[in-house]
């Protein structure tokens, strides 16, 4: 561990870093790395999955295609929150105006979950589930097998173990340094995460009752406290590039979180037309969650109202591009392609279609993936000890941003039209079609999604290359 | 124009507006409580079909189906396949996969005894008999 | 927008000249809209149920008494014309006549609660629920949800009068009391379209 | 800003009242009224007492235009609306 803590802090290199203003923020570099590391996986397991929709014997047995989906998106849920833990760890300390409460737990911390995460992914690709669900206690507890909270009950205890150490570290920090609204924010945002993901353990025998309060961990987790999540290091990025008086971004802080949590507290209502519940979610489902998008366009116009207004040119300005991609594309991903499926009436049809599919991809990169790497981008150059990458460095990073998004944007237009396609014939249909039978009109879609997929696969080493290239800096 | 707008009333607006609508939600959630067995009178939870929910989840099955719209979109609904093929297709079907058919979408071999593959069957009866509000549209799911 | 934040930092002049100026804080105005949208919302789709089932609602509302909304209309109705007067006499730097507008704006406030909390009672009482049938769902929700809102106007009025104890509020300072009265305006605002949808339009 | 005299406020808590009752009695004894005609002269008398509200309680005859507009538009939307569907 003592090997770790040395790593970790440039403190016993010959030269100290002056580009952090505290030396314990150093602590937010290896969690970066490892987010990345970790979104690599994640992609290439969308590739394997991406495959195997219209080629379906693609690695079958090894990896059936529900193993290889849980890898997927459980890799994205970690690095995400990999992200947000190096965010909050390089955050707090600086909003605060004083060093980490305690960086060594931090490290510890960091090493605990990423040997955790990495032999829950062990178990899932080496052990067929349920015996996986045998050997981790599911017995006793049963957690397992819903979406997203797929873990075995051990990792479920052990992210909130985890979730504890960072939390109590953060907080103690917080407590005895300058509170900002940002930091303020920042807190509730992560304390929300740990505290909604308790419900992951909640799973009643009535099939209804464990579907309500699954949502509370997913759809409380990205439409309410995450967004409270992202608005703080949006802003926090924001403060730093622009120059922009901290007491104007922070009022818009509050306001746009505002508007998200009124809409999308009651807009959890969305998820609960189908699923045995009372019919008057349609109704209230409906309504709040039609009024959802706008936070997020109000995000998109503040974010770049502030831009328009800086103060001054920030030489990194592959942050600025990502902290502005983050603004549109979660309007367009959370916002309008949300929205497209949210009405009940409209959803009647699209439940349960490739339209969640385009609607998650987007809105999930959008919002969460880009404000990760909004935030390395602004602080990576910092913890490697200068202000801004090279030029050559940026310009790559920059083409890894346009490719990426534009990649994502393909992506959802073509699960779209999958979509699409999919609603006509099996559910609009006069004689609608059996589900595997649509499927083989979609093949087309898949394959262009597929492509897609490689082009994002090619713009993420692109930004991995970029950490790599060297250069002068321009003056 | 003279306007205010002041960092301490948008955070008010946030702490009151988000504390008013999660109480609202709150109650919305003891309204639901209530009401969830009544709406789903027809709904037979039985020993077997919490057995069977048991299994559909270590199995990992929502990796690859839909339960009344939930899970993943690579294979079919499942909330109605009880209806739409009945308790032996379903036995029949999980007994004779994996069809190894170059190229086509494969299910695992999951080896479920009798005993077993009834109490998945029941599961699959008991969510298709909850009150899903008329979803879906048609029998395909 | 940077005008904005030098305003709240210097008294206003006094104005003789009518000119722009919005009531209260921008933040709460964002609110206000954001409440509006969504009772704008409910009601269009209250519209819209109703045209498809005329029969099922006209049933409905022949259950609803008239005499206690149409008071609860005009408690509300004399509780903002308090609001203006409070905000009127804080102008003035008459600052115990303001308060005691403020107050009876709240007794105002607490009789339509009352009235309001008399009337679901009896709704439920009579074995009403939400699930009951499209009618008395948006019966509840809406009565229910606008009654909440007048709970949280009379919780920032409240705030408003326990703050103006040590003269907060003045000639020239007057943000924080008309920021109150926005709000009750609108909630006395929804509750008008409400009144007339609801109990009256049949 | 410009604040009404006091007799002005207590004119337009008549007013307000006054159109209040009015719903109400029509309401009680309209029944000779056509089937929408009541529901729409109803509405009328809504958007008649919204537009007082908004100019005079919220006060924003001084306000911007852009707010006006919106709270205006809001009103006349909703009442308008639904006046059309009781026809």
């Amino acid at each position: 561990m003592s090997n770790a803590t040395v790593a970790a802090l440039p403190a016993s290199k010959a030269t100290v870093n002056d580009q952090i203003k505290y030396r314990s923020q150093a602590v937010a570099k290896p969690y970066f790395v490892a987010a990345i590391g970790l979104f690599i996986g994640q992609i290439l397991f969308g590739l394997i999955i991406g495959l195997q929709y219209f080629k379906g014997d693609f690695l079958f047995p090894a990896i059936p295609f529900g193993t290889a989906r849980m890898v997927h998106t459980n890799l994205l849920i970690v690095w995400l929150l990999f992200g947000f833990m190096g965010a909050g760890y390089f955050l707090i300390p600086e909003e605060c105006e004083r060093e980490l409460y305690s960086p060594k737990l931090a490290i510890i911390t960091f090493w605990v979950f990423l040997v955790a995460g990495a032999l829950t992914i062990v178990g899932y690709l080496g052990l067929p589930y349920n015996v996986l669900a045998h050997l981790t206690g599911n017995d006793l507890l049963p957690t397992m097998g819903r979406g997203y909270l797929e873990q075995p009950l051990i990792t479920k205890v052990g992210i909130v173990l985890v979730a504890l150490s960072f939390l109590f570290n953060l907080s103690m920090t917080l407590l005895s340094g300058r509170k900002t609204s940002i930091s303020i924010v920042m807190m509730l945002g992560l304390w929300g995460l740990a505290i909604f993901f308790l419900f992951s353990f909640v799973n009643p025998n009535n099939l209804v009752l464990d579907k309500y309060f699954w949502w509370w961990v997913v759809h409380l987790w990205v439409e309410g406290v995450w967004e409270l999540i992202m608005g703080a290091m949006l802003a926090f990025v924001l403060v730093k590039v622009t120059g922009v008086d901290r007491e104007i971004i922070e009022k818009w802080l509050y306001l746009i979180i505002a508007m998200t949590l009124i809409t999308g507290i009651i807009g959890t209502g969305h998820h609960y037309f189908w699923i045995g519940t009372p019919g008057y979610w349609q109704l209230l489902g409906s309504v709040f969650s039609a009024l959802e998008p706008v936070p997020f366009f109000m995000m998109t116009v503040f974010a770049f109202n502030m831009v328009k207004r800086r103060r001054r040119e920030h030489p990194n300005q592959a942050a600025t591009l990502w902290a502005l991609g983050t603004g549109v594309m979660s309007f367009l991903g959370a916002g309008v392609w949300g929205f497209l499926g949210t009405l009940s009436v409209v959803n009647y049809y699209t439940h349960g279609t490739q339209l969640t599919a385009a609607h998650g991809h987007m809105a999930f990169y959008g919002a969460y993936a880009m404000v990760v790497l909004t935030m390395i981008s602004y602080t990576m150059p910092l913890l490697r000890g200068r202000e801004a990458n090279s030029a050559a460095a940026q310009k790559l990073e920059k083409t890894a941003f346009w490719v990426m998004t534009l990649a994502i944007v393909g992506i959802t237009l073509s699960l779209t039209a999958a979509a699409v396609t999919q609603v006509s014939l099996q559910r609009l249909s006069a004689s609608p079609l059996p589900f595997m039978e649509t499927q083989q009109h979609i093949m087309p879609m898949y394959w262009a999604r597929f492509g897609f997929g490689l082009c994002f696969f090619t713009g993420l080493m692109m930004y991995v290359t970029s950490f790599f290239v060297t250069g002068k800096r321009e003056s | 124009m003279s306007a205010s707008f002041t960092k301490s009333t948008a955070r008010n607006i946030f702490y009151g507006g988000s504390v008013f609508f999660f109480l609202i939600f709150l109650g919305l959630t003891v309204d639901t409580t209530m009401a969830v067995p009544s709406h789903n009178a027809k709904a037979q939870l039985t020993d077997a079909a919490v057995r069977g929910k048991k299994i559909w989840e270590t199995r990992n099955c929502a990796g690859c189906h839909t339960l009344i719209g939930e899970g993943a979109f690579f294979a079919p609904e499942l909330g109605n396949v009880y209806v739409r093929r009945g308790p032996e297709f379903i036995k029949g079907w999980m007994k004779a996969m994996p069809t190894n058919v170059p190229g086509r979408r494969q299910m695992p071999q999951f080896n479920l005894n009798d005993a077993q593959l009834d109490d998945l069957v029941a599961f699959l009866k008991y969510s298709s008999q909850i009150n899903t509000n008329n979803w879906p549209p048609n029998i395909e799911g | 927008m940077r005008e904005q934040s030098l305003a709240l930092t210097e008294a206003q002049p006094a104005r003789h000249v009518p000119e722009c100026h919005v009531p209260g804080d921008l933040a709460m105005w964002f609110f206000i809209l954001a409440e509006l949208a969504v009772f704008g919302v409910f009601f269009l789709v209250y519209g819209v149920y109703r045209r498809q089932q005329p029969a099922l609602f006209a049933e409905g509302q022949s259950h609803l008494d008239l005499l206690l909304p149409t008071l609860n209309t005009l408690l509300l109705i004399a509780g903002s014309a308090c609001m203006v007067a409070a905000v009127k006499r804080f102008a003035q730097d008459r600052q115990r006549a303001a308060r005691q507008s403020l107050l009876l704006a709240m007794v105002f406030g607490s009789g339509f609660l009352v009235c309001k909390l008399y009337e679901l009672v009896g709704k439920f009482m009579a074995g009403i629920s939400l699930s009951s049938n499209d009618f008395w769902m948006f019966y509840l929700s809406l009565t229910v949800f606008h009654f909440l809102h007048v709970v949280l106007g009379m919780v920032i009025v409240a705030a408003v009068w326990w703050m103006a104890r040590d003269g907060r509020y003045g000639p020239g300072r007057l943000d924080g009391v008309e920021t109150a009265a926005a709000y009750w305006h609108m909630v006395d605002l929804v509750w008008l379209v409400l009144f007339a949808l609801v109990y009256v339009a049949r | 800003m410009n604040y009404p005299a006091s007799s002005r406020l207590w004119l337009w808590w008549l007013w307000l009242s006054g159109l209040t009752l009015l719903a109400a009695l029509l309401a009680e004894q309209g029944l000779s009224l056509g089937q929408g005609a009541l529901a729409r002269l109803v509405l009328l008398l809504a958007w008649v007492k919204g537009f007082t509200v908004i100019e005079h309680y919220m006060g924003l005859r001084h306000a911007p235009r852009w707010l006006r507009l919106v709270v205006h538009g809001w009103l006349l939307l909703v009442t308008g609306l639904l006046m059309m569907s009781f026809c």
